[in-house]
């Protein structure tokens, strides 16, 4: 049997947390994820939630967000789904690099880059019809 | 598996704001995330009106977890206390905290301080008595 | 919007405290309900999810339990569904009534009572293709 | 919400075993259900063969959570235990846990006590050195 969970939850910023629950729980289960690991994959999981939460704010939709966490030996795999109006990743508009000092005037656009440092494999699959994020953390012992 | 105690998860935050050594102390509690933001500006804000020039430590110590959002409202408050030629610190006292303001390169651009202690030595400028 | 969750797990044992999580973190989202209430809770949750996943491993059934989770200002109802063999409430071998010493020679049966017990609500619709059990908790200030 | 910090939750469990003023004390940390349960009953199961007859404390004041599962993991060590002509005692220090028991009348039917140090004291028939 595989150890998938799926998670359905509003489209609510009340809902975050909820939801990095399950993902670090689900990827407790996992004995050789180290405890550093879950903690990067659940600020990577909050980011991606909460663009997702947004774009279902932003178009007023009812629809509710689809988190499926599917844990293997050697990683474990969380995408995030919403039915948001979608946006192009390679223009979206992202914080300067983090060398730059110009930084300091950008409070929004942090959250894609973090979201690719502090996984393994992020990728982002969008069209008008709404946005897939898939974020992988590889066990220590697999190759990276 | 060694991990301590289970606790039921509970939304958790909590926000507050004091006055200690001549600055205003906004200590934040909890999950820093887009739930919570709404609540840190709003005391940064009126931190912001307190005093002129603000003296102003965003405490981060009690934070168990901050994304993004957490420390897109810590950039917000500086901003908004050096346009009023105010002072803006922050206490990181968490790794976990520690390492999503590196991963940003925003721990070198910004004034963080591993305790409430340390922060509250007087500010560059010397402290204003609203003067 | 309304607030349901929806959750679904594998049918191992290691995923009730998951579940027992998400449920509870769900309720603690509606501040009328007092902490031992949603403790009653959980402890309700957990014996209806518990039989559900051994439904399924007592079928090899690798199919995943589903756990609805629907949050109203006067109630919090949660729905868990098995795909199980099914069995007759009426009949359910349960142990004997709290106040007899006989009871002591019971280690099974203990589950659907305490469920009872626990909630204001509690109904199991079964049949060969499956189980569902509804709970129910009301807010203080409802009617019950 | 004034509920306390959040922590991330991890199935947490750990049962270990001493020797405490003649008794066998097995020791429960975390949550009991499903999961849990085959862990205690055999650490219940060696304190049987341990020594005969076999005076068990099940030491639950660490317990966190417990479901009927872990209801009849108590009351088949009792059963175990007696078939022997041992003694089994029950330590119960939270409201959470003792509710359960409570709920499913067992409070009156076994041994419960307080304290680890109120369950120690010496057994019904005085405690055995094997004999
Ligand atoms: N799931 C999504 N649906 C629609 N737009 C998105 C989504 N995720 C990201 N975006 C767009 O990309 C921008 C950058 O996202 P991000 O780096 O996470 O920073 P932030 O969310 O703080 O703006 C967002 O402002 C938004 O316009
Ligand atoms: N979801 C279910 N699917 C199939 N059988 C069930 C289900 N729930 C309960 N049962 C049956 O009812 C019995 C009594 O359940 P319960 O009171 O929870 O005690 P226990 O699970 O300890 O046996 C179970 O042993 C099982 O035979």
């Amino acid at each position: 049997m595989g150890r998938e969970v799926l998670l359905e939850i509003p489209a609510r910023p009340e809902y975050l947390s909820l939801a990095r629950q399950v993902v670090a729980a689900a990827a407790a289960l996992e004995p050789s994820f180290r405890a550093e690991r879950i903690d990067d994959l659940r600020v990577a999981v909050s980011e991606a939630t909460t663009n997702a939460i947004e774009s279902h704010l932003d178009r007023g939709s009812d629809e509710r967000i689809v988190i499926r966490c599917n844990l293997a030996d050697d990683r474990i795999e969380v995408e995030v789904f919403d039915r948001g109006a979608g946006f192009d990743p390679a223009t979206a508009s992202t914080a300067p690099s983090a060398d730059s000092e110009d930084r300091l005037e950008h409070e929004r656009g942090l959250g894609i880059p973090l979201m690719r440092v502090l996984t393994d494999e992020a990728e982002i699959v969008s069209d008008p019809d709404g946005t897939a994020v898939r974020l992988v953390v590889y066990t220590p012992r697999s190759p990276q | 598996m060694p991990h301590g105690p289970v606790r039921w998860p509970l939304v958790y935050f909590d926000c507050h704001t004091t006055e200690q050594a001549g600055w205003t102390v906004v200590a934040v509690v909890g999950e820093l995330d887009l739930a919570s933001v709404p609540g840190v500006r709003s005391s940064v804000v009126a931190a912001t009106q307190n005093r002129k020039p603000p003296y102003v430590v965003l405490d981060l110590a009690g934070v168990e977890f901050i994304d993004s959002m957490g420390l897109g409202v810590v950039v917000g408050a500086r901003k908004r206390v050096y346009a009023v030629g105010g002072e803006l610190r922050v206490v990181v006292a968490t790794e976990r905290v520690q390492r999503v303001f590196a991963l940003s390169g925003l721990d070198t651009l910004l004034p963080l301080f591993k305790s409430l202690a340390e922060a509250l030595v007087p500010p560059t400028g010397g402290v204003g008595d609203g003067a």
